[in-house]
């Protein structure tokens, strides 16, 4: 095996401050494979790719590539050497044109002046090939998410890899965009070009991968020959224990009482009739591929933005104009996935990122009252024991897990009756995500109606007392978790109709 | 597409609106019925926030009006705001606007030499007025003689000072053919006498604010100061002295307004002063050769006027106690075109 | 995600030296410390208490606006257009009440209202119209430049009423200027609306993060746009003691405002980031830029060296404050 | 549909040039003088060192910076030529390479400021222009110096009525045109200004795109400086301090975002076109010089106005 071994990486580690994201990983591709690697959200997948193709660099460890040293963090290099990766956020530049995207950083041409002709053949010639047309001077901006998907691919093909790094590549697509996409995996892999493919789909993996190496929370568990495996045992190895265990016991609500109820609620070319209804302490999952709508979905609720019909009603009253600081007052509160973008005031006190929300209730006369404040900070950093030298410690100098348990806290000051997930677990490490797990189904349990989005399936499945499932816009299903199945819930994602309810 | 099409209509209207109307109510042709010939008159306002410089402006119109009316076709008024581009620029375009005949205050001793000289080759008519420049190819030259304004005001200042003391000079904008000569005049009488410490000299612009925060550090930084030689703004200066009541000192004058009531209030204070000065009719005395060289009466090139000079016992005969503090005193203009243009005074 | 930008930064941030961590917090009680001495070495004259109290009356115009501006540019916002209006301002008062003694009051509070009138103007202009502040108001300035020559056709008229004008040479005890008190009681309210009160903490939320104060819950545009409108009204003030000052209307001057108010909140350490600032910061940013020219005259350099001094301490405590770029 | 797709994406500089016709065209019927070959050839001049500082301005915008030192560095630079060109011969070439030198290393520092420091580009930039700025007072703080008269012969010669300058300008035009389009330092100019972190996961070396936008700007400003004091025929310590808001303003006119990624060089020279062309209409149309301000003022408000909506 060693003669035709591609890439060798030995011992890497690599730390973004505090948190360890690979720990000691050593694994080795051979020429010409597809090699699957799998693990939870944060188990450090991306983050090894990336390091392999030198957006990060690495603190200890080596990587051989056709037998030369790659260099620690420089991606001109490692590209040039032949390895090339799509990252999961693509990496385009939304105001450049697909010409300019593709040859962006290897240019065509001679003295720093680009060959358009020849760059427009090339394009042409590598866009027939993988099947899609587009108009090269068009913007990315202009692009919908899977038309931009096959641009990185081709930006990828530009340059002649004999490395190819796919990052959950499949999570924007649709079943037979994703079969369209395999089809040309293994033409590359005829032509001998070595396949990394990150997924959680387990299903696609055993489809048409040769090698699986598993990871979780930044080390490497083991690397197994996919013929030679199952899908059970991966799962295991992924999540550390059989599945049932990692997530809390779900509680059965005999009484079905509706808190939250949409009606044909549609938002301009986002969401199309959505109806449906969440009872009293269920969570509620959320699935479907990435951009069908599950945030647009929230964020209506919240308040975000403007419906264009339909209607919402909190325990049967109609709300009418919401905003976010009305949706906060009657009771619905969100916790965004984007921590950093959305919630969190970097730059500023953990005291004062909890208490914001609510400093309405803490006044007088505009002037706040700064013991009870601390007083209620102060319980709640007990009650989600939040690791924080002080109240006064700046939030950004906290981990992913801390972080996420004081935009939480905010939104349980004044407890709400409905509240909204957006991937509550994505970015923090394992031993947090079980903790937040059980904090859920708690809140669920205390009456709390938890609407949540998962793209993780496991966590889907894991998690929710219903899923319900999107795709375009639509509600495609609606399942029970004794029903639900991961074959279920990729189909119906997949836009094809599953009769249940 | 449609909305920026629509937004750049709005634009359109709205600017040639702007322009167009504001042109016809500007100062635009002032037309008589009678049959003399009649020409097209240009005047480069060198800074239009300065009121001096647009108090020179009024009596120009207004001796316009009031004796050249019928030779006046058009009159085209810009204005350069101390920028010498733009007063190049503004020479260009009013070329452009075939006049025959061009006022001018140049704000750069060289950079207008050559513009004159082709503006007069091609027989355009170009008066240099109230500021010096270099080369002699306008057509005539309107000023005081700014050294020998500059020796008189050192002279004055020695003598106050029985030749000895410290001496701040306060002058106007750095580089400007005026101040250069001023300086040099009372510098040269200054080195005659050792006694004399003269401190470095201070540039306010001529601006109000700018003078009277300046003077106030120097106040601050010279404590055994003993005489201030200004081609500046006394009112200010002077308001730095009685804020920070600071003894007075001699200081030489101007003829504004607010400069005139604080010397009578002050005069019997300790408050030396004397103005001697280039008064804002200058623009009138320029008109009158510009109408010469128009006519074709003989004229002199070079007209050397003599500076203004007003004493402790003439400040009445100046000082208009019910003008407000903004005019120059020193003025052709009658005292109802003058409140017109600033207001009566709050009584 | 731009994660790993953050990432980095905060490795950076946790990692600073003690010394760093100290200079970033108490850089600019250090800097005019150095000042002080520096200069009380050099010439005795510019510590001796007139003089200093001659500094603080100097400071209160530019001190009073720099209020304002360490509001706006804590929520990202900056109004460049402070110079144009504080001499519109002065015209106003003067134009308005023609020195008479008996229009004081309403002149004020027209005075007033065109201030905030003006603020809302640029507030419009940043948080509805979405553009960016630095060059909408660099529009606005020139605007208020032109409205003031149209208004005064170059010859300002009136004068400033007695009491406006003991606003800017008055002294209680001949000796603490009143504008001083102004300035300071200002000042002291302000930062007790931004420690004590919501609004501070919106400010500060705003600033911080814009998009998470929405789903916190804060009326963002609505807040911003007040904050322009009180901004607009303390340059009102500003300019009332300014007209105070100079008693008499001019077109010019004021036209170093704007810069050296965003050079004295920026060294006060309000970072252009937003989020993180105190008046106090400014404030001593604003004696600092008031201290450099008046030390710099009296030991007789020119106005060059001031501008100069200015700009190094800009990039030196900036760059204390914000540290080195780190891309890997 | 060819046609469609090029008038989306050149939409800025399209409606510009449009708003410029249209503009002329009024001027034109309203006020003849304003037609005459003696005007035209004025307005090809008073575009001139507008027109030229814009360019650098431009690619920096692009770029995602900005460069507020451009007014002390003209106004450094025509001292600098007025001083040094003043020994014959030797003389201009000396000044030039002087002025280059000056220049480039002033842009440099910019833009190594800007790639090692956390400060943002408008600050560093804002004091870097008060220290040339004051260092240049403190080198001469009067106009003076003298410009060999040649230079001005040659660069204002015209040909017609069309000046040399004007060619100068089309020249610098062209090149930066096809530079911004066709060349890779261009292209990465672009990317850069799109985004930071994917052009460097891209390959790019944001570093040395980051200090190029810099360093040509303050070459393209130095540029400028020769031909305004060539034109006034001495150096002025102030003279280039109007210069900042007009040439921002000839860029944002001529449709370049101030978020970066986005802009043409040729909408720019639309944009320079129209700042010039105003204040000529104003002194043509014969406007009371107090109306001058409000004119550009409300000009640079509109079309960020127009920015910003052209955006949704």
């Amino acid at each position: 095996m060693e003669n035709n071994e591609i890439l060798k990486i030995s011992n890497i580690t690599k730390n973004f401050t505090g948190v360890r994201a690979l720990n000691d990983v050593t694994m080795s591709l051979l020429k010409g494979e597809i090699h699957a690697i799998v693990g939870e959200n944060g188990a450090g997948k991306s983050t090894l790719c990336k390091i392999v193709c030198g957006v990060y660099g690495y603190d200890k460890g080596s990587i051989i590539f056709n037998n030369v040293v790659l260099p620690n963090g420089d991606p001109q290099k490692i590209k040039e050497l032949g390895i090339s990766m799509i990252p999961q956020e693509l990496g385009l530049l939304p105001k450049l044109t697909v010409l300019q995207n593709i040859f962006l950083g290897n240019e065509k041409g001679r003295a720093g002046i680009i060959d358009t002709k020849k760059s427009i053949k090339i394009s042409n010639d590598i866009l027939s090939d993988i099947g899609i047309k587009l108009n090269l001077n068009t913007e990315i901006a202009r692009l919908s998410l899977d038309q931009q998907q096959f641009v990185a691919l081709a930006r990828v093909l530009a340059t002649d890899a004999k490395l190819i790094i796919f990052d959950e590549p499949t999570s924007t697509l649709s079943s037979e965009e994703a079969n369209n996409l395999f089809n040309i995996i293994n033409q590359l892999k005829k032509k001998g070009i070595t396949i990394v493919y990150i997924s959680h789909r387990l299903e696609e993996i055993f489809s048409f991968a040769d090698r699986v190496t598993v990871l979780k929370d930044g080390v490497l568990v083991s690397t197994e020959i996919v013929k030679k495996t199952n899908k059970e045992e991966i799962i295991i190895k992924m999540v550390g224990r059989e599945l049932l265990k990692t997530f809390p016991e779900k509680s059965r609500i005999m009484d079905k009482v509706p808190v939250l109820r949409l009606e044909n609620l549609t938002l301009k070319n986002k969401l199309k009739n959505i109806s449906f209804e969440a009872y009293k302490g269920e969570i509620l999952g959320i699935g479907g591929l990435v951009g069908m709508g599950q945030v647009d979905l929230v964020n209506v609720i919240f308040g975000n933005e403007k419906i264009t019909s339909g209607s919402i009603f909190l325990n049967e009253r109609l709300i009418k104009s919401i905003d976010p600081s009305k949706a906060i007052k009657i009771g619905i509160n969100f916790l965004s996935s984007d921590r950093r973008g959305d919630m969190l005031f970097m730059n500023r006190s953990v005291k004062e990122n909890i208490s914001i929300g609510t400093l309405k209730y803490r006044q007088k006369m505009g002037f706040i009252n700064m013991k009870s404040e601390k007083g209620i900070v102060n319980n709640k950093i007990k009650e989600l024991n939040i690791i924080t030298p002080n109240i006064e410690q700046e939030v950004q100098f906290l981990s992913g897990g801390n972080q996420q348990k004081i935009i939480l806290s905010r939104c349980l000051i004044k407890k709400p009756e409905v509240l909204l997930l957006d991937e509550p677990t994505q970015g923090i490490d394992v031993g947090a995500k079980e903790e937040f797990y059980r904090v859920i189904r708690q809140l669920a349990d205390e009456g709390l109606t938890i609407i949540v989005i998962f793209s993780d399936m496991i966590e889907l499945l894991g998690m929710s007392d219903r899923i319900l499932v999107m795709h375009e816009g639509k509600i495609s299903a609606i399942l029970n978790s004794e029903e639900a199945s991961e074959e279920k819930i990729i189909k119906a994602a997949s836009g094809l109709k599953t009769k249940t309810e | 597409m449609k909305k920026i099409l629509i937004g750049f209509l709005v634009i359109v209207v709205a600017v040639s609106i702007v322009l167009i109307g504001a042109g016809c109510n500007g100062q635009a042709a002032e037309t008589t019925t009678a049959s003399q010939e009649k020409f097209t008159i240009g005047y480069d306002i060198y800074y239009e926030g300065n009121v001096w410089s647009l108090q020179m402006v009024e009596e120009f119109k207004y001796h316009l009006q009031q004796e050249y009316s019928d030779m006046v076709k058009e009159v085209f008024y810009t204005s350069s705001g101390y920028d010498v581009t733009k007063q190049l620029n503004n020479f260009d375009d009013l070329v452009a606007k075939g006049c025959d005949i061009i006022f001018i205050q140049p704000l750069d001793p060289t950079a207008l030499v050559d513009k004159i000289k082709e503006a007069t080759d091609a027989g355009i008519y170009v008066i240099v007025f109230a500021i010096g420049m270099e080369g002699e190819d306008f057509t005539a030259y309107v000023n005081c003689d700014e050294v020998q304004m500059g020796q008189v005001k050192g002279e004055w200042m020695v003598e106050q000072l029985n030749e000895k003391g410290q001496v701040v000079p306060m002058n106007g904008i750095a580089g400007t053919q005026t101040c250069i000569d001023i300086a040099n005049g009372w510098n040269s009488v200054f080195e005659k006498y050792p006694d004399i410490e003269v401190l470095p000299e201070v540039f306010t612009d001529w601006d109000y604010a700018k003078t009277k925060i300046e003077m106030t550090n120097v106040l601050q930084a010279y404590p055994d100061l003993s005489g201030v030689v200004s081609y500046d703004d006394p009112g200010a200066i002077a308001e730095a002295f009685m804020e920070a009541n600071h003894a007075w000192m001699p200081i030489t004058w101007e003829d504004e307004n607010r400069a005139m009531r604080i010397w009578k209030e002050n005069k019997d204070k300790g408050l030396k002063a004397i103005v001697q000065t280039k008064p804002a009719w200058i623009s009138y005395d320029a008109l009158k050769v510009g109408m010469a060289v128009l006519k074709g009466e003989p004229y002199e090139k070079m007209n050397i006027i003599p500076a203004t000079v007003i004493t402790e016992d003439e400040i009445d005969k100046y000082y208009k106690p019910d003008l407000p503090d903004q005019v120059y005193c020193l003025t052709t203009l009658p005292n109802d075109v003058l409140e017109e243009l600033v207001g009566k005074v709050a009584q | 995600m731009n994660s790993i930008y953050n990432k980095t930064e905060i490795k950076r941030n946790n990692t600073k030296g003690v010394f760093v961590k100290i200079f970033s917090s108490y850089g600019i009680y250090i800097v005019i410390f150095l000042l002080v001495l520096i200069s009380g070495i050099v010439s005795p004259k510019t510590v001796d208490p007139k003089n200093l109290i001659e500094i603080l009356k100097n400071t209160s115009v530019i001190g009073i606006i720099c209020i304002g501006q360490t509001l706006l540019i804590l929520t990202r916002g900056i109004d460049l257009s402070v110079g144009a209006q504080v001499v519109f301002i002065n015209i106003l008062v003067a134009g308005i009440s023609l020195g008479d003694p008996k229009k004081t009051f309403i002149t004020i509070l027209i005075v007033l209202a065109v201030g905030a009138i003006i603020g809302l103007f640029n507030g419009v202009i940043a948080v509805k119209l979405k553009i960016e502040p630095l060059l909408g108001s660099l529009g606005v300035m020139t605007l208020l430049q032109g409205i003031s020559f149209l208004y005064t056709k170059g010859f300002a008229k009136g004068s400033t009423p007695p009491f406006i004008r003991a606003m800017g040479i008055g002294r209680f005890f001949n000796f603490l200027p009143i504008s001083v008190v102004i300035w300071i009681f200002l000042a002291i309210v302000f930062s007790l609306l931004l420690s004590r009160t919501i609004f501070g903490r919106y400010v500060y939320a705003i600033g911080s993060n814009p998009k998470a104060a929405g789903i916190a819950g804060i009326k963002v545009d609505r807040t911003r746009l007040l904050i322009y409108a009180v901004s607009g009204v303390l340059t009102a003030i500003a300019g009332l003691i300014w007209s105070g000052f100079l008693g008499t209307p001019t077109l010019t001057g004021g036209q170093y405002l704007p810069l050296d108010s965003v050079a004295a909140v920026i060294i006060g350490g309000t970072t252009f980031a937003g989020g993180k600032g105190r008046i106090i910061g400014s404030m001593i940013g604003a004696v600092i830029i008031v201290y450099l020219s008046n030390f710099l005259t009296i030991i007789g350099l020119g106005i060059e060296w001031k501008i100069i001094a200015q700009g190094l301490i800009i990039l030196l405590l900036v760059f204390i404050y914000v540290g080195r770029k780190s891309y890997k | 549909m060819k046609i469609k797709e090029i008038s989306e994406r050149y939409r800025a500089v399209i409606s510009i040039y449009a708003f410029l016709i249209i503009f002329v065209l009024i001027f034109s019927i309203f006020f003849p003088v304003f037609r005459t070959p003696l005007n035209i050839s004025n307005i090809l001049i008073q575009i001139t060192p507008l027109a030229l500082v814009a360019i650098g301005q431009t690619i920096v915008l692009i770029g995602g910076g900005i460069d507020l030192t451009v007014g002390v560095v003209i106004s450094l630079t025509t001292v600098i030529t007025a001083n040094a060109m003043g020994l014959p011969f030797v003389g201009i070439l000396v000044g030039l390479i002087l002025v280059f030198v000056i220049s480039g290393s002033i842009g440099f520092i910019n833009g190594f400021l800007c790639n090692e420091t956390n400060i943002p580009p408008i600050i560093i930039t804002l004091a870097m222009a008060s220290i040339i700025k004051g260092l240049n007072l403190l080198y001469r703080n009067e106009p003076g110096g003298q410009v060999p008269k040649i230079l001005n012969k040659i660069i204002y010669f015209k040909m017609g009525i069309i000046p040399i300058s004007i060619l100068i300008v089309l020249l610098f035009y062209g090149i930066f045109a096809y530079f911004m389009s066709r060349s890779k330092l261009g292209q990465y100019i672009y990317a850069v200004g799109n985004d930071e972190k994917y052009s460097r996961m891209a390959g790019i070396n944001i570093k040395k795109v980051r200090l190029s936008t810099y360093i040509i700007c303050a070459l393209m400003a130095g540029v400028t400086g020769i031909v305004l004091s060539s034109r006034v025929g001495s150096g002025s310590p102030l003279i280039g301090d109007n210069y900042l808001l007009d040439s921002i303003t000839a860029v944002i006119v001529g449709g370049t975002g101030f978020s970066g990624g986005s802009g043409f060089i040729l909408g720019t020279l639309g944009g320079a076109t129209l700042v010039a062309l105003m204040s000529n209409a104003l002194n043509i149309s014969n406007v009371s010089p107090f109306y001058q301000y409000i004119v550009k003022g409300s000009l640079l408000l509109i079309a960020m106005i127009l920015n910003s909506i052209r955006k949704k």
